[in-house]
């Protein structure tokens, strides 16, 4: 976007004062309401998280080379896949980009001086906070094992773990994503600073609009069936055991409507972090501005019609699964307009292969393949066959760790420079996509071989002939560890020793990339106007940085 | 099975080669799907690539192409789906005269009945090319019932009845699995299918001479709680029962599957028959699921006796006679089984 | 807009160019809010429904179990107390103080009316033993549905008056805001006392369809 | 309807005098439901008593909650919840009606030899039902 009123101020020898170094105490951090300084509280938690998450996914990868038991007990099996679940769905994937690049980026890209409700994001943050130590406190008092799922009358009536610690950690949780999504949403539609249209809007900024439909919409449901279930295992009655009168696929319709859109909630900032990398490196306008956006808000509307499809071989009848199987074969073609839109963009761009550009073009790759075998599973009888398989680890692990978290690793790398006003090691960080391109699929590829074999999920012990594919994954699994720690290590080491970025280092358009880097804490300022839509790469006149 | 290196699981259903025709049809298109993306990514990336004299040219919106794409996607997905459901439903109902075998699971096992008395733990014999027909009970919690080279699952729900049923076509051993999470031993839920020729099938039915038929263990209950002291008297006949029409005090009618005896069983409150007072205590809590099945396959080899005794049955009770032999017994056996 | 500033009343917060923006936020933010609300209680709703068409005979039982004079009388006061509120928007917007103390004053004293009322139900099926997973008798439906009806009954009421003490608390703030005049004095942002109006009418209305749900069940 | 002297919105707003009509309204609806509910008007009576609670949702939010004094964006946010609400009970309630009408294993003889049934099913005649007249239905069980 080109601005009337330029604010970027001359190139100073000091460094200007900025959300950074404003001030110091640990106090100006923790009752902080600036959404910058919000942003990076949420890295620096869902960082920890992701570690967490990665060391139980370490410890069943290790225990899976072999048929038998070789290292852990089948409790602790059992718990070690129910706390990967939980802390990667709730305390790293849901919040991943929405809570770090969106917090950001949001009022920076729109024209604002900070979200609608500084305090309430403030709110939010610390009730992750407090869902998150409910779930660790579940760790250290031993855990749980019921599956992330918590599908009744395992978890109400029968496992003897902190099954309402857990359940209490991921209602605290949800609500702070409400109370993000509900920000996001009363900040799009309040904050757009003159002149920016919703046609102007960057489709980060659409995206992130659809993302918070999805929280906003969908976690009251989980908040009130988590509810439910902790009331049934403390009054030992209740509406999901069948011993107490109760239905338990009525519970996987209550959990589902919202544990299914939370995949798009997952997936869909993703889309927001590549349609911003992939115009920027090809120096491109975005193909279809209009569908690719359109594409976001109907991903998030049709989201909520398919939840029945995790559901094809509970028991729910015979029409409900064909409704719902139709329905998530129209969910699947916006997801394949984005991704035909994203490959006609390049298409006379002018395409250069920073760090970002490598993780977003491994992103559409890795995404392409879990869109597709979600195909296979929304086909019902394909879907009964690999239902519950390894088939569905390897789907869901293609779209969550091959798709959000790429894009997560990409956008982080393209804003990082903005972040923190430092660049990182180029071709460091190039080795790392790549290692993490490789590792990935040399660990879950062979996972849908061993699923459309029959290995069931959650299998503690399994059937000599999978071990092959299992020590293949195993492998893939320390490549692609090596690729996590290295963006760690540098972009550490770039915080504090990093060559300056200068405002604009990616010469990208948007409104974020017009101010001082790193940003000043009110972000702008003047509040621009905006004359343009967004992505005018070719008419860029060359930048002072 | 037993084999250390496979890549395509074994087929071993009629529906196994269904599904799997179905499989490659999707493959086909999304490796098209795959390699078109991808080799065009990789074209441009190539092509478009940054370098001096190189610039960027610029492409408008192209509603035409969009909208072609946006079609043709769907309805590619929607072949997808038309094959997928006419399976599916074709999947749902087992065809006439299978043969019926009761599973019941557990944490951690597989109890499996079958109807002329022998019964396996986590082992499941059955004779090739016959449609075999389970109804699936749960004792505890969820667990998912799934035989990958019959390309069969189905999740086994407490507190009611599951259906499924395949028709082997190669005899062997195959894996039986547990595949919904259940618990501690979750993975050591397994079993192991045969399917064997017709008469090693029968060779191995008639290996346990002792074992008392599903229905004479029913009649044996049925006596043992002393549901015979009522029924047919102040309460209603069970005989001609299975699969016709029940009247209830409320007008309406339900049909007798199942579903409706096990639920009449344990709580006998829920849907009172027309004309006859509530006075069956209910028996919750005090069957296990196999003693259900036995009771209920007692009941349902009772339909043919209605037609012995017209005067006795309430009217309305039998709605729907079923076929059979006017004596009443025996009932022809049409599947022929010894 | 940039020149406007410098002149703006001290409640406009530092992210707003103007009070009405800041109002369009507010109110926007809220409904939005009351959205996740609906789906928030939606949960038992649906599953009330699913539960209902399986055992109509057993939530006609259970209705007649439970003390209508009461669930009218919850109801009107209810209305009276968001006629009350919506008073108090209307005072606030035209600065009377007086009259905005006793609006607000009377819909908090009516929401203490209203949970009375609802503490004396609660103990009278406490008494008759109607409690699930208290005190629940089972010989009033040896089926153990009854104990269903009553859950739900449990759950939705109770989880209703959390709500209501929630806005009590929010209506005593207001109360002592606008004691001290806040929202009357010129130009004061009366934005709270209209969201939170917002918010005590939305419990308002889960209730109107609370009672006929629970308590005219035929 | 007034214009109000406040400058933190420009819309309109409902007079006292309207809230109070609509309060009685609301009373008004309240009896009638509670009236309706005592007759038999079977099977309408949940249907009726479902519509007033709507009607007076709907009362309450167009005046109460100035929702008939707004602008389109805030009807868009008020109707989200209710929109979505449906598809939750559209979807779900797709599963549990259409349950019955499965395709059913009907019409199978069973594969099983008829075995005698044990005495005292057959052999006593079963009391004929106008001498054994039941009370009526949900009674509790013996």
């Amino acid at each position: 976007m080109t601005l009337l009123t330029p604010s970027s101020p001359a190139p100073a020898l000091v460094v200007p004062e900025n959300y950074l170094n404003e001030s110091f105490s640990l106090r100006s951090w923790l009752l902080t309401t600036d959404h910058k300084r919000i942003a990076i509280l949420y890295m620096l938690s869902i960082t920890f998280f992701f570690a967490l998450g990665g060391l139980a996914a370490t410890l069943m990868r290790l225990e899976l080379l072999t048929p038998h038991s070789t290292m852990v007990s089948d409790d602790t099996y059992n718990k070690l896949f129910t706390i990967h679940g939980v802390i990667m769905v709730w305390l790293f994937l849901i919040p991943s980009i929405p809570t770090t690049l969106g917090n950001f980026l949001i009022p920076m890209m729109i024209g604002a001086r900070d979200l609608a409700f500084p305090r309430l994001n403030l709110l939010s943050w610390y009730l992750f906070m407090i869902g998150g130590t409910f779930i660790l406190v579940m760790l250290l008092f031993g855990g749980v094992d019921t599956g992330w799922t918590f599908y009744p009358p395992l978890s109400t009536s029968r496992v003897h773990t902190y099954v309402i610690l857990t359940a209490a950690g991921v209602f605290v949780t949800g609500f702070s994503s409400i109370a993000t999504g509900l920000n996001f949403i009363v900040t799009v539609h309040t904050m757009r600073c003159p002149g920016m249209t919703w046609h102007r809007l960057p489709l980060f900024i659409w995206s992130h609009y659809a993302t918070s439909i999805v929280l906003v919409m969908a976690t009251p449901v989980l908040a009130i069936t988590l509810a439910l279930i902790a009331v049934e295992r403390i009054f030992h009655v209740g509406i999901f055991d069948p011993a107490y009168g109760g239905d338990p696929i009525l519970f996987e319709h209550l959990f589902w409507f919202y544990s299914h859109p939370a995949v798009y909630i997952m997936i869909l900032p993703s889309f927001a972090v590549v349609s911003e990398i992939i115009t920027c490196f090809s120096r491109k306008n975005i193909f279809g501005y209009a569908f690719v956006a359109y594409a976001s808000i109907s991903i998030a509307l049709i989201g909520f019609l398919v939840w029945g499809h995790h559901m094809f071989v509970s028991g729910q009848s015979t029409y409900a699964g064909l409704t719902f199987s139709l329905l998530s074969f129209l969910v699947a073609v916006p997801s394949a307009i984005k991704v035909f839109n994203w490959t006609a963009t390049l298409y006379k761009g002018s395409i250069t292969f920073q760090t970002p550009m490598l993780y977003i073009l491994g992103f559409i790759g890795l995404f392409t393949v879990g869109g597709l075998t979600g195909l296979f599973l929304a086909a019902l009888p394909i879907d009964v066959h690999v239902n519950n398989t390894y088939f569905i680890v390897a789907h869901f692990h293609y779209i969550m760790v091959g798709g959000a978290v790429m894009a997560y690793l990409g956008g982080i790398h393209f804003w990082f420079p903005k972040m923190f006003g430092k660049l990182f090691p180029t071709w460091l960080s190039q080795l790392a996509a790549i290692t993490i391109f490789l590792g990935f699929n040399l660990t879950f590829f062979p996972q849908f071989v061993v699923g459309y074999l029959g290995m069931p999920r959650r299998y503690h012990h399994y059937a000599p002939e999978f071990q092959i594919y299992n020590v293949l994954s195993t492998a893939g699994a320390s490549i692609l560890l090596v690729g996590y720690v290295l963006p760690l290590i540098y972009l550490l080491w770039a915080m504090r020793y990093g060559p300056a970025a200068g405002p604009n280092p990616w010469r990208a358009t948007g409104l974020e990339w017009q101010t001082p880097s790193p940003p000043p804490t009110h972000n702008f300022e003047h509040i621009p106007i905006v004359a343009r839509g967004p992505y005018d790469y070719l008419e860029e006149k060359p930048q002072n940085a | 099975m037993n084999r250390t290196f496979q890549l395509f699981p074994d087929a071993a259903s009629r529906m196994s080669h269904q599904v799997d025709h179905l499989f490659w049809y999707l493959m086909l298109w999304s490796a098209l799907l795959t390699v078109g993306v991808a080799g065009l990514i990789l074209t441009f990336a190539v092509r478009y690539r940054a370098r001096p004299g190189h610039r960027q040219g610029f492409l408008g919106p192209h509603h035409a192409l969009e909208w072609t794409w946006t079609f043709a996607t769907l309805a590619i997905f929607l072949s997808f789906f038309f094959w997928g459901a006419d399976l599916y439903i074709g999947e749902s109902a087992a065809p006439a005269g299978a043969m019926e075998i009761h599973v019941v699971g557990k944490q951690w096992m597989w109890k499996i009945q079958h109807p002329e008395g022998r019964r396996e733990i986590n082992e499941l014999h059955v004779p090739v090319n016959r449609p075999v027909k389970l109804i699936l009970a749960s004792q505890d919690v969820i667990h998912g019932f799934y035989v990958p080279a019959f390309r069969i699952k189905q999740d086994v729900v407490p507190g009611r009845y599951a259906n499924t049923w395949f028709q082997p076509t190669r005899p062997g051993t195959y894996h039986l699995f547990c595949s919904q999470y259940c618990g501690t031993e979750h993975s050591a839920m397994t079993g192991t299918v045969y399917v064997l020729e017709p008469a090693d099938y029968a060779a191995w039915l008639a290996g346990m001479p002792t074992a008392v038929s599903e229905v004479q263990a029913g009649a044996q209950l049925f006596v043992q709680y002393s549901c015979h002291t009522c029924h047919g008297q102040q309460a209603p006949t069970l005989a001609g029962l299975y699969m016709s029409r029940v009247p209830l005090s409320d007008g309406s009618t339900v049909l007798a599957d199942e579903a409706y005896l096990r639920e009449s069983i344990l709580y006998p409150a829920a849907k009172i028959v027309a004309g006859y007072p509530p006075i069956m205590p209910s028996y919750h809590n005090q069957l296990s699921e196999e003693q259900l099945f036995a009771l209920i396959a007692y009941i349902k080899a009772l339909r043919g006796a209605s037609a012995t005794q017209p005067a006795t049955t309430p009217p309305g009770l039998v709605g729907e006679p079923p076929t059979t032999n006017p004596t009443g017994n025996p009932i022809t056996n049409p599947q022929g089984i010894p | 807009m940039p020149e406007a500033a410098r002149h703006l009343p001290p409640t406009l917060a530092m992210q707003f160019e103007d009070p009405l923006q800041q109002h369009e936020a507010s109110t926007l933010g809220m409904w939005t809010f009351l959205a996740t609300e609906i789906l928030f209680f939606g949960g038992l709703f649906v599953s009330y429904t699913v539960f209902r068409l399986a055992y109509p005979e057993t939530w006609h039982t259970g209705s007649h179990h439970l003390l209508e004079w009461a669930g009218a009388t919850n109801t009107g006061v209810l209305l009276a107390s968001s006629l009350a509120v919506a008073l108090a928007v209307h005072f606030a917007e035209h600065q009377r103080r007086t009259a905005l103390l006793l609006s607000l004053a009377s819909a908090l004293l009516l929401g203490f009316v209203f949970l009375g009322i609802k503490g004396i139900e609660y103990h009278s099926e406490y008494m008759e033993q109607l409690v699930p997973g208290i005190n629940f008798n089972p010989a009033h439906d040896p089926s153990g549905r009854l104990q269903l009806f009553f859950f739900f009954y449990f759950v939705m009421t109770a989880l209703h008056a959390l709500h209501m003490l929630v806005g009590i608390g929010l209506l005593g703030f207001l109360l002592y805001h606008a004691g001290r005049g806040h929202f009357t004095v010129p130009g004061a942002n009366t934005n709270a006392v209209e969201i939170i109006g917002l918010y005590w009418h939305f419990v308002d209305c889960v209730w109107i369809f609370l009672f006929p749900l629970l308590y005219l069940v035929r | 309807m007034t214009q109000s002297p406040n400058t933190w919105h420009s819309t309109r707003r409902p007079s006292s005098g309207l809230l109070i009509i609509n309060f009685i309204l609301l009373l008004v609806l309240l009896v009638l439901t509670i009236w309706l509910a005592h007759l038999d008007l079977q099977p309408y009576n949940g249907l009726l008593a479902l519509s007033i609670a709507v009607l007076k949702t709907l009362l309450v939010a167009l005046i109460f909650m100035h929702l008939g004094f707004s602008t389109k964006v805030t009807w868009v946010f008020a109707l989200a919840g209710v929109v979505w609400l449906g598809i939750f009970f559209a979807l779900s309630l797709t599963d549990y009606i259409s349950r019955g009408w499965a395709p059913r294993m009907d019409n199978i003889s069973p594969a099983i030899e008829f075995i005698p049934p044990p005495p005292g099913i057959h052999s006593h005649p079963v009391v004929d039902q106008s001498e054994n007249p039941g009370p009526p239905a949900h009674g509790s069980a013996g």
